[in-house]
C-alpha cells in the first residue's frame, strides 16, 4: 500500500464486505458511526479499481463483486466419469440385444420395473435413442442403440454382440447372486 | 486477542464459583469430577501446582466430603472412591518410610500432582484458545460471496465387459429356476485341524501361524482359511497338543507342537 | 492504485473473493490455471494488509476476512455463536493439543467420563473428526481437529496454537506416567 488507510475507511470496507446484503450509507453509518461514507466509498472503490475485488453501487446500496470480465474463472467444467449402475448395465444390454424394445418388454425380460431415470442416463451417455412407437395398443416407445454404442464398446456392428451360447462358455451366465455380487462391489459413485 | 467482556462471562458462567470456602462445602454440583474440585482446592493453596502440598490438598478433600455428609447432601459415587483413595494415600503416607507400601505413596501423590497440573494447563489452553479472535465473533468472511460453481458434466463410463456380464446376469435370471446351493470358497474347520496337526508335526519350533496358509488362494478363500486355522490352533491348543504364543495384541502368532 | 495488478493475480483474488469457503492452493489452480499462486497470494496480502479487508491463510487454505481489530464495529449486528460448555471447551483443546486422541486418553486428563454430547457437539461444529482407529486392544476411535478448527480460532497452523511450546517444553502434553518416569530420572526428592 502506498499509504496508510484511515480507520473510517477500513471500517466501511470491512462492514459492506461482511455483510450479507448491499448496505445503504445509512446501514454503513449504525455500523462505523457518523462520517464521510460516501467519500470512504469512493476511496475504496479506486484502491479496488482493476483488482479482482470490486465495489459497485446499485440503487443507492453499496456490495463488493468479483469484475464481470473474471467470471468465466469462478465457474469450470469438470468432466466426471461415471461407472453405470448395474439396473443401466442390464437395461442397455437388453436393448442391444432385443432391439428395438419398449421399455415394457426390457421390464419382462428384466423382471424388475425399469426407472425412468435408467433410460435416461443411457440417453444422457448417447448410447441409446427412441425409434418410433410400437403398433399395439398404447403404442410404446421403442428404443434401439446408436452408432455411439457401437463406438463406445468397440463393436463393428451389433452382429459382433456375443450369443448367448458364448455368453454360456465364457462363465456368464453364471447363477445370479454371485453376478450380483461382482457388479455390487462397483462404487455406486465416484467422487474425488 | 482483545479485551473482550464476553469472554470473561464466558468462562464465568459455566464455571463454578471462586472456592471460597463456604460456597465449596455447598455447592457440589459445579464440579465435573472429583479432579476438577480437586484442581480448584490446589488452586487455592498456590498458584505453581508443583509446589502444592498433596497431604493438605488430602485433608481440604476428605472435609469437604465430611461437611457435604453431614448437610446430606448427596454425593456421586466417584467423589467417595476419590475420598476413600485419598484416605489410604494419606495414611500410607504418614507411615514412617521404610514401612510404606508399594507402591511408593510419593509417587503416588507426585502422580497426582502432575494430573492436576496436566487438566489445568488444558483447562488454560482452552481458555486461550477461546480468546482469540474467532472467525464468525470477531473476525467475519464475506458476507454474500458469489461462490464458485463447478460444472459437473457426467461421463458415462461402461466396457463391453460389463455389458456381457449383464446381460448374462439377466439371462441366468431368466433360465428355468434350477435351485443350485452355491459352492461357498470356505475351509471347514474339520479340514483346517486336520491339515494344522498334519502340518504342526513338521514345524520344529516355534512358527507364525501365517507359515501355515497357503500362499496362492483367491482373497475370500484366505479370509476363511485364516479363520479356521485359527480357530483350529485354539481348538489344538486346548487339547494340549500345540502351544500358542503371542508377544502383543495384534503381533504374530506363534505355534509349535506341545513339548510333552 | 499505484500499478497494474497482473492478470492472473486478479484471477487468484476473484477466486478467492468469490468462494464460500476457504481455498486450498489447488483448489485455486482448479479454477486460475496453472501459475505462481503463493507469489500471488503474498501479492494480495500485502496489498490487503492495513485494510478494511485481510487475506489469511489458515492450515492451507485461504479466505478474506476482517482484521481482528474492527470486531467491535461488526459484532454487534450477529448474535454470539453458540457457547461451548466448559466440558466441551477443555475437550476441545485436550484434542488441538494431543491430537490425534482416542476418548479414554481425553478422560485420563480430565478424569471424569465425556457425555456422549461433548464429542457430538464438537463434530456437529466441524471442529474435530474421527481419525481412523488407535492400534491397541479395543481399537479406540482416535479424534483430530479439522481445517475448520483452524480457520476458526484464526490459526494458520496447530504449531500456532497458544503456548503449545512453552507446554510441550514442560512434558505437559506428555501422560502421567511418561512424565512421571522423567521425573524418577532427577534426583531431587519433592516433598514438604
Amino acid at each position: 500500500m502506498s499509504q496508510p488507510v484511515p480507520d473510517f475507511e477500513r471500517g466501511v470496507e470491512a462492514a459492506v464486505f461482511a455483510s450479507s446484503e448491499p448496505l445503504t450509507v445509512a446501514d454503513i453509518i449504525a455500523h462505523v458511526g457518523e462520517g464521510d461514507v460516501r467519500g470512504a466509498l469512493d476511496m475504496i472503490a479506486q484502491r479496488h479499481a482493476g483488482t479482482g475485488i470490486e465495489l459497485v453501487e446499485r440503487g443507492g446500496r453499496w456490495h463488493f463483486q468479483t469484475p464481470g470480465d473474471l467470471a468465466h474463472l469462478l465457474r469450470r467444467t469438470r468432466e466426471e466419469p461415471r461407472r453405470l449402475s448395474r439396473a443401466a448395465l442390464e437395461v442397455l444390454a437388453i436393448i442391444a440385444y432385443h432391439e428395438p424394445v419398449s421399455r415394457a418388454e426390457i421390464e419382462a425380460i428384466r423382471g424388475v420395473q425399469t426407472a425412468k431415470g435408467t433410460l435416461d442416463v443411457l440417453m444422457e451417455a448417447g448410447w441409446i435413442r427412441p425409434a418410433g412407437r410400437r403398433d399395439v395398443p398404447g403404442r410404446p416407445l421403442i428404443y434401439k442403440t446408436t452408432p455411439d454404442f457401437l463406438t463406445h464398446f468397440g463393436l463393428e456392428s451389433r452382429r459382433d454382440l456375443p450369443g448367448i451360447d458364448d455368453l454360456r462358455a465364457a462363465g456368464l451366465l453364471e447363477p445370479v447372486d454371485v453376478a450380483f455380487d461382482a457388479l455390487e462391489l462397483e462404487p455406486a459413485e465416484d467422487s474425488d | 486477542m482483545n479485551a473482550d467482556p464476553t469472554f470473561d462471562d464466558f468462562l464465568l458462567a459455566d464455571r463454578p464459583p471462586a472456592p471460597d470456602a463456604e460456597r465449596l462445602r455447598l455447592d457440589i454440583d459445579g464440579w465435573e469430577g472429583p479432579l476438577d474440585l480437586l484442581l480448584a482446592m490446589a488452586r487455592t493453596q498456590k498458584v505453581d501446582l508443583k509446589a502444592i502440598s498433596i497431604l493438605a490438598l488430602v485433608d481440604q478433600y476428605l472435609e469437604f466430603i465430611d461437611r457435604a455428609r453431614h448437610l446430606s447432601i448427596e454425593l456421586a459415587a466417584d467423589y467417595l472412591v476419590m475420598a476413600a483413595w485419598l484416605a489410604l494415600l494419606k495414611s500410607a503416607m504418614l507411615l514412617p518410610k521404610e514401612a510404606q507400601p508399594d507402591p511408593d505413596p510419593q509417587e503416588l501423590a507426585l502422580k497426582l500432582q502432575l494430573r492436576l497440573e496436566r487438566l489445568q494447563a488444558m483447562r488454560d489452553a482452552g481458555a486461550r484458545l477461546f480468546a482469540r479472535d474467532r472467525l464468525g465473533r470477531d473476525v467475519f468472511a464475506r458476507g454474500a460471496p458469489e461462490g464458485l460453481r463447478t460444472i459437473r458434466k457426467r461421463q458415462w463410463d461402461a466396457n463391453l465387459f460389463e455389458l456381457m456380464q449383464a446381460y448374462g446376469g439377466v439371462e441366468a435370471r431368466r433360465q428355468p429356476v434350477v435351485h443350485m446351493v452355491a459352492r461357498r470358497t470356505v475351509m471347514t474347520l474339520d479340514s483346517a485341524i486336520e491339515r494344522l496337526s498334519a502340518m504342526i508335526g513338521i514345524a520344529l519350533d516355534w512358527t507364525d501361524l501365517a507359515a501355515f496358509l497357503p500362499g496362492d488362494v483367491d482373497p475370500e478363500l484366505r479370509r476363511s482359511v485364516l479363520a479356521s486355522s485359527f480357530v483350529a490352533a485354539l481348538e489344538l491348543a486346548r487339547t494340549g497338543r500345540i502351544d500358542i504364543a503371542q508377544d502383543q495384541a495384534f503381533a504374530p502368532l506363534y505355534l509349535r507342537k506341545a513339548a510333552r
